[in-house]
């Protein structure tokens, strides 16, 4: 905050270094930043994305998972599901963004802002483009040096084409174990991911961090309750503004220790990730 | 050097016309990282109430074609954190600030209005009697010329400072209600709130928002808001402040042309957060090139 | 197949939802090269008066954020020439034909009824009591329901057709303008009418528009206009007409979800000629594909 | 009009093939066409252009003069004013675009539907970008082919840099007789067009053909009637529809033969050329 002398967001205007397609409606976008803006990126942390070129049509920017970062650059995963995320996802090298960011508080990983919790390995549970912020524990070299506790990936989609980034993690997790699983059963199992989870909470002394659909979210947390299990969710609300005034974007919480009372939080700049026992769905 | 001072309530003098709308501002210290909020005219906080408000459940936010509805239920952190927690900070950044007030009834918002009589750092009031979203509250108040000009009495009568009485668009006729306010002792009326709008999500067949119901703003409700400011500054004579889909410097000068004396930017402070600071400079350049000595020269001056 | 027929009036069966709107199709022949405008439900003819109407001077059309204004002044070639010049050629073409009418007092709006009451062809009236643009008529009708219910109770005098009043949205509460022209005998409603906006001209330092203020219609508008639908819905038991900012079948499909039993098409059809069938087209495809029987079972479903 | 079984009017999605800059603000853009579309091309006749890849921002078409065309091919020249012309001439090759058109009445030159006028020869007078419609006389090889009755060319800009499409049309009009004047004097003589045509019609018996911003036509209307001399202007009122619906294009015009009265023209269905003598400004 500037009252500190200190900048923690940034607000720029940039440019896409590369656009690779992984599906049909899934893009990587690689994206050129200044080394202050990506030295605060952690995983977990968000952007606000918009497009440049567009005038008042979407008007909103939207909100993406930082899913891997470098000295001067960052990627998002962009699915292209609406108005707004396909307009970016169309976007060729060369053309112009804007972007306010890091935003969030990340997962509880070492070298995050946060530092809530670093003891236990990790289950890494992701449904669908939920990839795009787990990716973000294990892409980014800078994450990659300073820790290494994963446990698992374990990670569900609609159908094996819908399985993205997982060459990339295996390049630089050589050895993490990965399991998958779909709806159809064209990759892994057939069913959904908190089936896998279930089998790794067997085995006490972990920690999830989760990230996917909503309903998704709901069972991983009725999962770990019913393990008595720690975990950490990353929350997907709508957000129009990404730091804090809009309040658009509040999820209900669990109030203060023992008062039984419920308040609500900002997920923009209180999450996205939650400790899974705090959420109300 | 362009003089761009203006004068939004007697004795309230700013050093420049362009205002933060509330709601889009947060309580102003979370934008202190994108610009040097001392810049700004004044900084309208989110509305606030006696006690601390939760706002509506569900969905809160939608898009819509160049604009957006929200239901956010005027969640606020109530007057007392406000002035505890908020205030001092503000005043450190050097922020002029103006507090937007509602309340359920009249009583409340006397009660505000009253708790903020004394309070340093507070230059003015701007009353909100046009939220879309509190059913008890708000809306009545906007849409009869009567219940406006007894509410604002009212508020008048529980305190010194200046007041800013905010009009709903949602109505026959806002010259009725600004006259009325004029008429009881509002020093200025600033326009216009949200439009009340909805949306629908064909999949679910339900209303996106949980509110059903929602405030429409931004570029979308540009010409209504021009309309209404132009029509209310031909009709009343204390000062205008024009608020709605204003995103750039050329847009806030279309209002002070169309007779405001100052603007309050909303939802395009979302959509870039230093918005405001480049607005200013956007009127001083635009004013300086045509040989303006003050700004107060060019408000109103639409032939 | 889908049964897309919907009644919009008493006796008024139309073969789908799918209407244009007046002032934005013309007299419907000008569409003809680019769909066949018997596959409407109907087309809506531009207003009528009892002698042609020249309009506004000056500019009388500017682009806004996801919308436009207009300020057209409801010119028009009068009813005589309507009847012997284009309704022949409507027929030729097996459109079903609502006449838009308005005039500048209720004898004139009564006397336009009369005359079109045995003329063959047309079936039903759009009473337009909400144009914006013209001073001595239309809005005082508009925004008073006392006006609007002594206006509509005079035109269900003059003739026996079936009558759809067409409400403005410039108002403080539309559902009590539906329930006044429905106690008085108006068959069904359509709404919205344009919202009364305003663009001004920042080089000339002028308004846009020849006319000062004009009317919004386009995308901008649709979440109010939606808002309206669902509120009279609810509140009527006659059927309601959605307009407002509809650009594609889903935006129709929308205001059917909302209450709708049809729709009008405006500003789309300059941007796109062939959109009404496309409209057409894209209803059936979504309610077939969710094994819909017929449109009236989505229509009003919203939860 | 499908009345009459003939499709006079088409609607059509189609592509840029090529986008050349003129200068910094002004662009030629190639764009295919279907045969049909070209055979109703003609003279002073115009299309409605839109991006077809934008959303409702901005939300409808504009209005640019066919000035040229080929067998399924046509071109505009567009010079970027505002949100729409600057999102039109940014598109590059390969974009889509939504075409209407051919629009309107052209000029009286021989090959156009409304012969109304094809004796004298043409002195032709463009204003700005006024050239685009007047090259619609001289470019295109089907007009080539069966008229060459133009007499000279008066080219007005605000200076040298802003008279664009000048080398296309000496290739196509190799002994064509060009003028050019400039506000600035960077070209030509320093000062308006009407001057040059104030010289030109010192010899009666010529047609003018004119088209340029409104206080041009204004001032060769004035010229006109002053040396009695026929001519015609090129209106660009602000258009909506393009097809007679809005009414948003209309100008007042001279009323019935002999009766003193005004009525109103709709500029993109009775124009955009009208008889000189008929506009009332
Ligand atoms: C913190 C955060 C991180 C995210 N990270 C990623 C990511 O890395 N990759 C990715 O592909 N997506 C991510 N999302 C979701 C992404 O922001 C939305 O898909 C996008 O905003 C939709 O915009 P649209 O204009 O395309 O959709 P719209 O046309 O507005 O709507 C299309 C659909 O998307 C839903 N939707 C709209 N806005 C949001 C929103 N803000 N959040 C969730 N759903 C929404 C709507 O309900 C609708 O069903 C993230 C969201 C948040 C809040
Ligand atoms: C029949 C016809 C043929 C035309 N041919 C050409 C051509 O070949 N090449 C070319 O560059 N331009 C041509 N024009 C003008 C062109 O249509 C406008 O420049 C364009 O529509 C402006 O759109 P915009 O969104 O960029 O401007 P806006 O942002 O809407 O406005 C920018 C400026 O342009 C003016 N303007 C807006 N719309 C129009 C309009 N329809 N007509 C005139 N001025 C307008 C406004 O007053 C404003 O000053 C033609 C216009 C007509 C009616
Ligand atoms: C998310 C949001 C919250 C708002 N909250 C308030 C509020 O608390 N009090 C108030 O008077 N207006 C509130 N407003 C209305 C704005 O102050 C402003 O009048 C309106 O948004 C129109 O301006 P704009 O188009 O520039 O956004 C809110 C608007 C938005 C978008
Ligand atoms: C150019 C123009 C002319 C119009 N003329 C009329 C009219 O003559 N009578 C009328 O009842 N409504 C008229 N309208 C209003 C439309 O019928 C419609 O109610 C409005 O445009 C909102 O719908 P839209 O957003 O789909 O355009 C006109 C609208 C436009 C844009
Ligand atoms: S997105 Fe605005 S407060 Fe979180
Ligand atoms: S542009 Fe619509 S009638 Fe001419």
């Amino acid at each position: 905050m500037a009252l500190t002398g200190e900048l923690i967001l940034y607000l720029f205007k940039t440019k896409i270094l590369k656009n690779s397609s992984l599906t049909r409606d899934i893009v990587n976008l690689r994206i050129a930043a200044p080394e202050d803006f990506c030295r605060k990126a952690a995983p977990g942390r968000f952007i606000m994305l918009g497009n440049d070129n567009n005038l008042s049509d979407p008007l909103l920017k939207r909100p993406f998972g930082i899913c891997n970062w470098g000295k001067n650059w960052f990627e998002v995963v962009i699915k292209m599901v609406g108005k707004g995320s396909r307009q970016l996802g169309l976007l060729q090298e060369g053309a112009l963004l804007s972007v306010h960011g890091p935003l969030g508080e990340g997962y509880p990983v070492k070298n995050s802002a946060p530092v809530r919790n670093h003891d236990e390995s990790v289950i890494m549970v992701a449904g669908g483009m939920g990839i795009a912020s787990i990716a973000s524990c294990l892409l980014p070299t800078a994450v990659n040096d300073e820790i290494k506790r994963e446990k698992v990936l374990l990670y569900g989609a609609a159908k094996a084409e819908e399985l993205v980034l997982l060459d990339k993690i295996k390049e630089c997790r050589p050895n993490l174990r990965i399991e998958t699983i779909t709806d159809d059963g064209s990759s892994g199992r057939k069913g959904f991911v908190t089936e896998l989870l279930k089998t790794e909470l067997q085995v006490a002394g972990n920690v999830t961090f989760a990230c996917g659909p909503e309903p998704m979210l709901k069972s991983v947390q009725q999962v770990l309750q019913e393990f008595n299990s720690k975990g950490f969710l990353s929350l997907e609300n709508r957000m129009a503004c990404g730091f804090g005034v809009c309040l658009g974007c509040v999820q209900t919480i669990v109030g203060d220790a023992g008062s039984g009372d419920v308040k609500s939080a900002k997920v923009c700049t209180q999450g996205p990730v939650f400790p899974a026992e705090e959420v109300i769905f | 050097m362009v003089d761009l001072n203006v004068e939004i309530a007697p004795g309230v003098v700013l050093k420049n016309p362009v205002l933060t709308a509330s709601g889009t501002f947060g309580y102003g210290r979370e934008y202190a990282d994108y610009l040097n909020i001392a810049e700004l005219g004044a900084i309208i906080t989110k509305g606030l109430s006696l006690k601390p408000k939760v706002g509506n459940p569900g969905v809160r936010i939608t898009e819509t074609a160049c604009g957006m509805l929200n239901a956010i239920g005027l969640e606020n952190i109530g007057i007392d954190s406000f002035i505890t927690d908020e205030l001092p900070v503000l005043q450190k950044l050097k922020a002029e600030v103006i507090v937007n007030i509602f309340g359920n009834n009249q009583d409340d918002y006397a009660a505000i209005a009253a708790r903020l009589d004394q309070v340093e750092g507070v230059r003015a009031l701007e009353i909100n009697i046009s939220c879309p979203n509190v059913k008890a509250g708000g809306i009545q108040f906007g849409t009869d010329p009567d219940a406006a000009a007894s509410l604002v009495a009212a508020v008048r009568k529980a305190t010194s400072l200046p007041l800013i009485t905010k009009l709903s668009p949602n109505v026959t006729d806002i010259v009725k209600i600004a006259k009325a306010v004029e008429d009881v002792g509002s020093d200025s009326v600033s326009l216009i709130n949200t439009l009340m709008g909805m949306a629908v999500d064909l999949d679910k067949k339900q209303p996106m928002l949980g509110n059903v119901t929602g405030g429409l703003s931004g570029p979308a409700i540009k010409p209504v808001a021009l309309r209404m400011v132009y029509q209310v500054a031909q009709a009343v004579s204390i000062p205008v402040i024009g608020i709605g889909g204003i995103t750039s410097a050329q847009d806030a000068l279309e209002f002070l042309l169309a007779g405001a004396t100052a603007v309050e930017i909303g939802t395009a402070n979302f959509v870039n957060p230093a918005v405001g600071a480049e607005i200013v400079t956007g009127i001083r350049d635009y004013l300086e090139l045509r040989n303006y000595e003050k700004v107060t020269d060019f408000i109103g001056s639409l032939q």
